[in-house]
């Protein structure tokens, strides 16, 4: 078949790289070539927009034993321990398709992580929707949840935390991200680098349809006969296979017998073994005859470029097949040899005895174009907030509004939809500033959460990218954890446009500044572009993974009020910054203000003196104040334990609003026993730790001098309506 | 009026159910199975006495819920 | 006590429930569906999780398996049998028990800790709460939603074969407090022999309070003594 | 041979699922819908000409796994 400008076109290739290409072959690719270059050179897999950027961001500390660049980033959490995590979207195939994207997403996120020899023992998800009002937006909302849940729940891990946001700028563009944190022995880490010629490369799991294969090649003008069947079929996740692939596999690695082995994820089988090859700096060699398929008549380009799922390729040291056959067929698995290594550097694809591909390995990856896009800086909004000029509002009305808002009710319709206990580890769930795992049998735990800040990022990128990542720190430092490490996934709009490409790579920045001072570094991540429709870019929303240890399970907190009639107190000071802050948008339905600057040096003292004080363990619980400020992390605080709060007005107050609602950074409440006060007052001050005393729980009610007294019943319920209300379960 | 609908997923799609189930009752013995898929059937009783009519309000419930067109395929059958 | 545990393609308790055994003193043995014989065994546990992804029916495809065989023959001659779960669904689908656990009512998959009072507890399963204790325990499921015709209602009730009801904190049973829909708000049911329960609820989650509560312990406790 | 399974539950006992449909699509405004259940369809190829023999063996899997006799009935039809 000859390659014309429209194929190229439709395989998402520009002319010029398709030159790149001709130069690379010496000659013309045919069909089935063009087709794995076009997965390989796709933003995607090669992270051609991104890499100069991603560059920047630290990947190392103590604690790192394997940073970005591996299915998933590892490390070490003491005796034998290594904890495996990432994150990754699947944002367009969930707006599609909403049940099975979401599902396949997690599918996809959990192969990464028993991929390296983990038992995954965690999932997450950080989802956003559209304004609910919108008319897509309930059917995918409650898709993408039931799907990730349904995923979840048969493979048997728990869906332990999360958030789940609405906002406009998703109206034509869900985000769908999904993390896994698995548990590994640290001297049994499996890597995706093929070594050695001539061994044995297996495929293993379901067999091969034609699902999500390259949508934008079947465009093209030869094949529009029969369009409507040229539409990419959807992929479909089976989570009951999953389970048997990841048993399997674990069962296999006890054994001695893998060299190598990855997942085949986006760009299947091509992107799989060629990443395998390269690592190795060897040859490939597949024949396709072998491929386990589930149509009839697969084209090889099919089977290279099918994104079907539950499937792995191994790399086996020699002499061990039979015993590695033999556990997947107890798993009634497929297991093929496929195809073997070779000293030739070269991806040779045989098809009914013929040669069908020959492509250098290097050529699809260290040789796949790189871009150091245009990029502009943003410039922060002139626009101060001044409470003063705005509407006057009632004090309560706000706060009511804002409890039942979409975003800031309570997410129970959500998290019950997710099995939180399975596995029997589960210390916390979701509801918490992070949940909490324990290591099995192990007087240990680990802190898992997961944020982001779409506004702060959108109106200044930099300090954005700071926040979220502090954001992520003081959560997991609220439940007592230290923190160690993130993974991040990175959803921006079209990189070619110089705004985005500019939020993109300023944010970039604001999470390197943070992780480095926080000495939190970036172990694995996704960047996921191109979201938004017709030239509308979504707001930049990047998403933050965190972990954290736990050494001593005595020692752990929570956000739920324990007594009445103990002190509250606020750390770290609040200046009433209103920019940005829910209080804003939802009431005044305003954009365009400057977000919270984070002081790093502050964010770290105040955090480290919390953890210290959790660590004493003179605190009765701990919540971290994020967006709505103070006012609502006592609200919520009061919710999750039913205890009231009788909250004190500082004498110094200049507003209220300001003081309530404001979104300054780097702040904590605790609870404290009155006999423990003077002790802690003395330490904090000792310190230098500004705090502030805010007020004392109550039996039963939410009180805030005569501008607000409800019973903590009322508040939950108030908390609670938007769910039912928005699926008409109620009027 | 009793209509009744067939709902069956798009060919190349993968059907996870029907795979489990094929290879179950192949286990169980049954060679000449080649191959199974499951689907949906839904009865619906109606207070329509015109068949075009019914017909077409069934075709609505497919469109607006009962079949999900990025995945499934519908016949509708009076019964 | 010796203890086995049947284990499934897709049985995801397995572990979990082991553990509990384990720490509760049991000697457990886990034993793979495959396998025809089964160890010498007091108590028979089958985990919940979704044996055989939960396709055509939850349960249908595990019931089918040589290993149920044995597991029958077990039952028939008095030994103690346990379906959490997923295993409540197998254990019916086998015939064990009688009945239907059709899909929860809203549809949803529900996860959630509910409060279970005792209503029954002359069984071996249940002789270490007192009748009428309410206890805490976590669901989460697709398909638990509990059916029979009249007549085995009835002589469920009569029989004092429903050692678990749904209710809310104070214990009282009612509509507002059935998580799933199940008829009479049954969360688990025995036998005639009463050798045999089935319950959604897991008990196994509710052994150590770090992580959640203590209120399993009672169930896996009447067994061993 | 292709044979299709239909399998519904039997008329006493409750389907939820079918409920909620129905419930859903009056909300929806269609107000002649006055009764929807939900079964399963089950679309069956067998190597084998033999139409008898074919009908057999789908009986047989019918009562072997296919179908839950205490809850659900089952039709089999040539396709
Ligand atoms: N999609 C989800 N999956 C799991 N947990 C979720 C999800 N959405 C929300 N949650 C949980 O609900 C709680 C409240 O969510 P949210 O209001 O977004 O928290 P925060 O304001 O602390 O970011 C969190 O503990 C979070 O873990
Ligand atoms: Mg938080």
């Amino acid at each position: 078949m000859k390659i014309t400008k429209d194929i190229i076109e439709s395989h998402g290739l520009k002319l010029d790289e398709y030159s790149k290409i001709k130069q690379l072959l010496d000659r013309e690719p045919n069909y089935l070539e063009l087709g794995i270059f076009s997965a390989m050179w796709n933003e995607h897999c090669s992270y051609k927009s991104s890499k100069v950027h991603l560059k920047k961001l630290p990947i190392k500390n103590k604690n790192v034993i394997q940073g970005p660049g591996e299915n998933a980033g590892v490390i070490d959490i003491g005796d034998d321990d290594a904890i495996i995590f990432k994150i990754e979207s699947h944002n367009h195939p969930s707006f599609i398709e909403p049940y099975q994207g979401a599902a396949t997403g997690v599918g996809g996120i959990l192969r990464d992580v028993f991929t390296m020899g983990a038992r995954p023992i965690a999932l997450l998800n950080s989802i956003h929707f559209g304004d609910p009002n919108n008319k897509k937006t309930k059917n995918l909302l409650n898709g993408v949840v039931s799907g990730i849940g349904g995923y979840g729940n048969c493979i048997g891990i728990p869906t332990v935390a999360g958030e789940t946001k609405f906002h406009e700028t998703y109206n034509e563009n869900i985000l769908v991200n999904a993390m896994a944190v698995g548990l590994a022995n640290k001297k049994k880490i499996f890597y995706s680098k093929a070594k050695g010629i001539n061994k044995a490369v297996v495929y293993v799991g379901s067999k091969t349809g034609r699902d999500g294969i390259h949508g934008a090649s079947m465009a093209s003008a030869e094949f529009d006969e029969n369009s409507e069947d040229k539409k990419p079929t959807v992929q479909v996740g089976d989570p009951f296979t999953e389970k048997l692939l990841m048993e399997a596999c674990l069962e296999l690695m006890k054994k001695e017998s893998i060299i190598s082995i990855q997942d085949m994820g986006a760009a299947g089988l091509t992107s799989s073994s060629v990443e395998m090859a390269h690592k190795g700096n060897l040859g490939i060699e597949l024949n396709l005859d072998k491929i386990p398929c589930r149509e009839e008549n697969m084209s090889p380009y099919e089977m290279m470029l099918s994104e079907s799922q539950e499937r792995m390729l191994i790399i086996l040291e020699d002499g061990k097949e039979n015993e590695a056959r033999a556990i997947f067929k107890k798993w009634d698995l497929d297991f093929v040899v496929i195809g073997k290594t070779t000293d030739t550097k070269n991806l040779s694809l045989k098809f009914q005895k013929k040669i069908v591909a020959t492509i250098p390995i290097d050529a699809l990856s260290s040789k796949a174009p790189l871009y150091d896009r245009k990029w502009s800086k943003k410039k922060l909004s002139k626009k101060k907030t001044n409470i003063k000029e705005l509407k006057k509002i009632k004090f309560d009305e706000a706060f009511f509004k804002i409890l039942s808002s979409p975003n800031h009710s309570n997410k129970k319709w959500v998290t019950e939809q997710y099995d939180q206990m399975v596995m029997g580890d589960t210390i916390e769930r979701s509801g918490a500033n992070a949940a909490i795992i324990k290591i099995h049998n192990k007087e240990k735990a680990i802190a898992v959460t997961v944020d982001s800040s779409a506004n702060y990022c959108k109106s200044h990128p930099l300090s954005g990218g700071k926040q979220i990542v502090s954001e992520s720190w003081r959560n997991l430092i609220s439940v007592g954890a230290k923190p160690i490490a993130i993974t991040n996934c990175l959803n921006f709009g079209n990189p070619e446009n110089p705004e985005v490409m500019g939020e993109f790579a300023e944010n970039i920045i604001g999470v390197k500044e943070a992780c480095e001072f926080l000495d939190y570094p970036v172990v694995s991540g996704n960047v996921s572009f191109y979201n938004g429709t017709n030239n509308n870019n979504i707001f930049p929303t990047p998403v933050i993974g965190g972990v954290g240890l736990i050494k001593n399970l005595k020692k752990i907190q929570n956000n739920r009020f324990k007594k009445i009639d103990s002190k509250v107190l606020i750390i770290g000071k609040t200046f009433g910054h209103l920019g940005q802050s829910v209080l804003i948008n939802e009431m005044y339905n305003m954009n365009d203000g400057i977000p919270p600057e984070v002081n790093l040096l502050n964010e770290k003292n105040n955090g480290e003196m919390v953890l210290k004080l959790i660590n004493g363990g003179i605190v009765n619980s701990v919540h971290d104040i994020s967006t709505g400020g103070i006012i609502l992390a006592l609200a919520e605080m009061s919710l999750s334990s039913q205890i009231g709060v009788k909250i004190l007005k500082p004498k110094k107050l200049s507003n209220m609003f300001e003081y309530f609602f404001g979104e300054d950074q780097s702040r904590y409440i605790v609870e404290v026993d009155k006999n423990n006060y003077f002790k802690i007052e003395k330490l904090l001050k000792d310190n230098n730790i500004y705090f502030e005393n805010i007020g004392v729980t109550q039996k039963d009610y939410f009180e805030l001098d005569k501008d607000l007294k409800t019973s903590v019943k009322e508040l939950y319920e108030i908390n609670n309506k938007w769910y039912n209300k928005f699926n008409g379960l109620i009027s | 009026m009793k209509l009744a609908v067939i709902i069956t997923l798009k060919k190349d799609v993968l059907d996870p159910q029907g795979k489990v189930i094929e290879q179950t009752l192949q286990n169980m013995g049954i060679n000449s199975l080649k191959n199974l898929r499951q689907g949906k059937y839904i009865e619906i009783e109606l207070d329509e006495l015109d068949e075009k009519k019914a017909h077409s309000t069934v075709e609505n419930m497919c469109k607006k819920l009962l079949v999900n067109l990025i995945i499934e395929e519908y016949k509708i059958k009076k019964i | 006590m010796n203890s086995t545990v049947i284990v499934f393609p897709g049985s995801n308790c397995d572990r979990d429930v082991a553990t509990a055994l384990t720490k509760l003193q049991f000697k457990n043995k886990m034993v793979w569906h495959k396998d025809n014989n089964l160890p010498k065994s007091d108590l028979i546990v089958i985990p919940g999780g979704f044996s055989y992804g939960d396709y055509l029916r939850s349960g249908a495809i595990a019931a089918k398996s040589n290993i149920l065989k044995e597991v029958i023959r077990a039952a028939n001659s008095g030994c103690l049998i346990l379906g959490i779960c997923n295993g409540f669904q197998i254990l019916i689908e086998t015939g064990l028990l009688q009945g239907a656990l059709l899909r929860n009512r809203n549809l949803k998959f529900i996860s959630k800790d509910v409060y279970l009072k005792v209503i029954n507890n002359d069984n071996k399963f249940c002789k270490n709460y007192k009748k009428n204790n309410i206890i805490n325990l976590n669901i989460a499921h697709n398909e638990g939603n509990y059916f029979t015709q009249k007549d085995h209602l009835k002589e469920l009730e009569d029989n004092a074969l429903i050692p678990f009801k749904y209710c809310d904190k104070e214990g009282s049973i009612n509509d507002n407090n059935n998580p799933n829909g199940s008829i009479n708000n049954i969360a688990g049911i025995l036998n005639n022999k009463k050798n045999i329960l089935g319950m959604m609820p897991h008990p196994e989650r509710m052994i150590d309070s770090l992580i959640s509560n203590t209120d399993g312990i009672g169930l896996f406790n009447s067994i061993l003594n």
